[in-house]
């Protein structure tokens, strides 16, 4: 039996029954209580939860998360919200500096089973603050792992394992999704470890993550009426990243294109690029391309924005590229 | 709940110490701001405004008292709730009208939108979207002004959420050891977002708290244009011998954006901190001492309702930055 | 200049108000402490120790005053200068030797050397590099109490240095906020690095900083192992309602980390304050009141030397974790 | 003419010169001052130039950095010196969010002609919080220069032009080296432009930057003792890369390894390897390989660390296993 859903619902779904089955667990961030979380994602939890396990914070963002690193070594199962990926970089020295090195710099005595959930992307014209997508950043870190539910099914289904995991796990909802609605099952179970294929194809392999992916489902349908027949490869987990599964789609497709909200130059479409030289380079027919946003802080208007950002049009035209 | 958790301070009293002229170009100025952002509001609503929109509307007092108590070649930063602050410092409408059209006669090429407009002319350095984020660069311009021997303050404002993120203790801290000019002028509205500032501080007496940095603070009431220019007075009179800083007690009418169901607060707070509503209250005094006449507020009215008219004309003829221009002032060419 | 910038107290005085036993603990443990950290100088000197090394020496009283203030079910956090909080709070010479040499048999199988010492079995949280980063993780170890209903404390050291970063303000705001049971022990030793508290802090009494969060804010004499345990026991008492911060006044005698001209001070300043270090004054006031005598001072000296000569042939002996190991640790398995 | 100097000299005589020449030059940071400069490159300055111009700062990377920001709008040329790149985590959300955007965010009415300069890297037992090498994230940010000085001659010219730009530089110091010595020019003008071909060779081009470039130059050394002429190529500038020098060395060598300290995943080196793919995917006989640091919080004892590095021997190994 499956139901349907949206994004923001299954997030809310996710969270609520994490919150039920664990007494462990509570939520901290900013307006995630009175306000009712800033995108409603716990909205009412404040209610059904109590002040103690719904805590909004003060602008803080070093502290609470720091606090978050302390109360999972204290025994809690914190999940922390930090509002978008852009207020996050007030975070980065708690993130990068401890909850990452916790426990390799201990010798294993301590984990930090902590999850940090932010919202990302650009594409509602908030303007270059509130736009970035440094997804590919956090992927570059030791010691903690980086989800990125592009569906409504791993909105649903991707926090329980997280909370799960001991050590650190950081969640990237792209805020362009939220309003996504899809069919998910009853009971959601879904892995945090491996890539999946969400439309088969043979012709190339569109490999992308979070707010891409339904651009990239759309040029495969626009691609797929040029008679050109793209599998999209959703990466999920963007680390450790699926190399295996990038080798296979690429193996099977002799071809790629990788779509990244970030920007080209040190994106993780380029890490993407540089697993498939090092894995797949002898059954690759052309090179491998990227369509990444342009190397500008993203503009307000919203024709820049437009043009700052992949869009499904760009992602056809590389794919006709590798054709030509 | 009955009571109000925020009860509003007694209306402002006492004589209006200003001629009628200067009086009424206050007043003038908060209701330019009133005005232009009930339009945004109602284009908002229409989709000619997109992004986050930040309503000033009850703040009004505040960017005009200080705004005006300020020289031109001082500096100003302010926060993504700022239309206010460039429209007073000397931003035409149109130009900010424009920007949150996205258009390119807006102060910033329509790159910004309502969050960050810029205007080198009159000395704003933004619009800043992070939290926080302008107190650090006010300190460096202060600075600046210090070791350049020029006498210019930097006016830096910000709201209550922002004092408890570390950008303010360390630039508070900075600027006082370094006995810098900068003015920190926080718009105590009682909400960051959805937390009142007594879920948000330990502390919530704000200027115990610049205190404790050794400069002096004071408070003045938001609400009260005249209570704000007579504080920031007072204040810049003490800035030569390193920072000040001004509480303004003040109210938020609006929602925090445009997407806030305001769940968080009472309406009968919000309706109570009407009554004292800043334009209406000082309207009230300059008719009671006979410094303004109806007629004269009503030419005041119509004159500012045409200039909100000709900013949306404005920015309706606006025309697009070309998207080949899209990765131009990335860098200084 | 001739005169002192930084005067050391008057020495310690009154009586110490502890039986024998207890306070030959106490005094043992500051030897230890200086005598494990003199051996370690002179093992980096030969290369044996590598890395940054941050030597305790001088403020010895701090940690030994503290720390058996605290019970075992505790929480301790820490700095890099912490050999001292790590053998105070239990954690054997041996291990803490093997770490700094980088073998596997230290308490992080070598992994994080001196700055770097982790004991869960006696609640130790580390060691932390980063000036300010164990603030909020002890807010954080505090909220875990608090909510798990634990009757437990986290006490949380560092420098006065660390009061200018922004984590210093966003986690005692937090704390006190949430009313958690935290001890803020800040070490002021008068410097960070090079830099001189009053060329750091616009507000160089660091209690009065900490009340402006409002919380209660206590200040000792650090170089007196009698005022630290005494000031910590009343801090404690008060931590029940919320957090507390308890200031250390105290004095490094040695250079910052093993590379450091001192430039920054006057050798007469830091003879001055020699003349005040905890242990022979505290030895000297045991002596007059008969709670210790010179043979007994002979023989706990041999038993530190012996101790530190055990840790040095445990580490010395210890081996290296396999290469193969690298990436252990870097996820739970 | 040349003179000897090392890198700490030569990091010194252009600070000092920049102060000499310019009254709107000061230097802000800790421990610039009285402590005579972390690495002691600032010894003497305080006296020099007086407490005004040498600004010892509190431990404050935020407001420090910020007010570097600042005081470059207000008509001074900043050099705010991070003490290592560790604590720049910091400073992260002032340098992306305010520096790097601030020219397009304001329609390019304000330029930020600031000069931040940090220590960086590993390889001196200094431990997990202490041994970052981040400088590709700094590389992936629009609106700001990324600079790595890896020789004497760079490090004593590259900080001229870096204040001469109208826009944010961010320099790299890596801490390996500043004891080398070098020969330098007595008129040392570099330019922050382009790469450079530090070793000439027709077999293999390692392409790296900064405290790898001499463990590049040692493995060239070992494999010309083998018959194998690698080329050397020194990115120097991280941020616009040089993608021309890049595909003129791959297209003459047919082979390439990168070099680069940062962890593997999400490197630098990943997105040099995405341009090779882009831009010379043809003239490749082989992959191209990557020599980075592994995965893992870089570890105390010697020998771990030594492992997690790049070391001339794997460079030797990753350049061979392209002839196998
Ligand atoms: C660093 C940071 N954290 C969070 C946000 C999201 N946010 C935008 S405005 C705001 C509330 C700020 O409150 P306050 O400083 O009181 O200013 P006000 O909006 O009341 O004028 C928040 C949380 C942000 N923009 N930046
Ligand atoms: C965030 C950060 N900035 C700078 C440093 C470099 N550093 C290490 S210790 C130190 C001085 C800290 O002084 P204080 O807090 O007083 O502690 P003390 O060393 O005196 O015990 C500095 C600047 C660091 N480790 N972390
Ligand atoms: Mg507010
Ligand atoms: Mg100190």
């Amino acid at each position: 039996m499956t139901r349907k859903l949206s994004y923001r619902e299954a997030m809310r779904e996710a969270m609520h029954e994490a919150l039920q089955n664990d007494p462990r667990v509570f939520l901290m961030g900013e307006d995630v209580g009175r306000y009712g979380g800033t995108y409603a994602f716990s909205k009412g939890f404040l209610e059904e939860f109590g002040p103690a396990r719904i805590r909004d914070t003060p602008l803080s963002e070093l502290a609470f998360v720091g606090a978050g690193i302390g109360a999972a070594l204290g025994g809690l199962r914190p999940i922390v919200e930090v509002m978008t990926v852009n207020f996050s970089l007030l975070a980065l020295d708690q993130i990068v500096n401890t909850a990452a090195l916790y426990r390799h710099m201990s010798g294993g005595q301590f984990s930090v089973p902590l999850v940090i959930r932010m919202a990302t992307g650009a594409g509602r014209q908030v303007a270059a603050q509130h736009s970035h997508s440094l997804e590919g950043w956090y992927a570059h870190i030791p010691g903690i792992k980086v989800l990125a539910p592009a569906t409504i099914e791993d909105a649903r289904g991707m926090l329980a394992p997280a909370l799960a995991d001991p050590d650190p796990v950081v969640i990237f909802e792209h805020a362009g999704l939220f309003n996504l609605e899809g069919e998910v099952p009853d009971r959601c179970t879904v892995d945090i470890v491996r890539a999946k294929v969400r439309r088969d194809g043979t012709a190339v392999a569109i490999i992308t993550y979070g707010g891409s992916l339904p651009k990239a489902l759309a040029a495969a349908e626009m691609l797929a009426a040029e008679g050109i027949a793209a599998e999209v490869v959703d990466l999920r987990v963007l680390r450790p990243l699926d190399t295996a599964a990038i080798v296979a789609s690429v193996a099977k497709c002799r071809r790629a294109v990788i779509v990244d909200e970030g920007w080209r130059s040190g994106s993780l479409a380029a890490e993407v690029s540089a697993r498939i030289m090092e894995n797949a380079f002898f059954e690759l027919d052309a090179p491998v391309a990227r369509v990444c946003s342009e190397e500008v802080p993203i503009p307000y208007a919203r024709h820049l924005e437009e043009a700052a950002l992949p869009q499904p049009e760009k992602i056809v035209a590389a794919v006709k590229g590798l054709f030509s | 709940m009955t009571t109000i958790e925020h009860p509003a301070p007694p209306p402002p009293s006492g004589p209006v110490p200003w001629d009628k002229d200067f009086a009424q170009a206050l007043l003038a100025d908060m209701l330019r701001i009133r005005r232009l952002e009930e339009k945004a509001a109602e284009l908002y609503g229409e989709g000619r405004i997109r992004g986050f929109l930040h309503l000033y509307i009850g703040e009004e007092a505040v960017a005009v008292g200080a705004l005006h108590a300020l020289r031109a070649e001082d500096n100003v930063v302010a926060t993504y709730r700022e239309h206010g602050h460039a429209l007073v410092r000397g931003m035409s409408m149109a130009a900010i009208m424009a920007e949150m059209y996205g258009k390119r006669e807006g102060c910033a090429r329509g790159r910004g939108g309502s969050m960050h407009l810029f205007d080198a002319s009159t000395r704003l350095y933004g619009g800043n979207a992070i939290v926080g984020g302008g107190l650090p660069v006010a300190t460096g311009l202060a600075l600046a002004a210090q070791l350049r021997k020029e006498d210019r303050v930097t006016a830096c404002f910000f709201g209550d959420g922002a004092v408890a993120e570390g950008a303010f203790h360390e630039s508070l801290n900075l600027a006082a050891l370094w006995k810098l000019p900068v003015l920190f002028c926080c718009e105590n509205n009682l909400y960051g977002m959805g937390t009142a500032v007594e879920r948000a501080e330990a502390q919530t007496d704000l200027a115990a708290k610049a205190r404790s940095y050794n400069m002096p603070a004071l408070s003045c009431d938001g609400m009260d244009v005249v209570a704000v220019y007579q504080a920031t007075q007072e204040a810049l009179a003490l800035v030569g011998q390193g920072p000040v800083f001004v509480e303004y007690r003040t109210y938020r009418y609006r929602a925090h954006s445009m997407f806030d169901a305001e769940l968080y607060r009472q309406k009968a707070e919000v309706e109570e901190w009407k009554t004292r509503g800043p334009i209406h209250t000082f309207t009230a005094r300059l008719k009671a001492e006979g410094k303004l006449t109806e007629a004269e507020f009503l030419a005041l009215d119509a004159r500012v309702a045409a200039e909100v008219a000709a900013a949306v004309a404005f920015a309706e003829a606006g025309t697009w930055e070309p998207v080949e221009d899209l990765l131009k002032d990335v860098h200084t060419p």
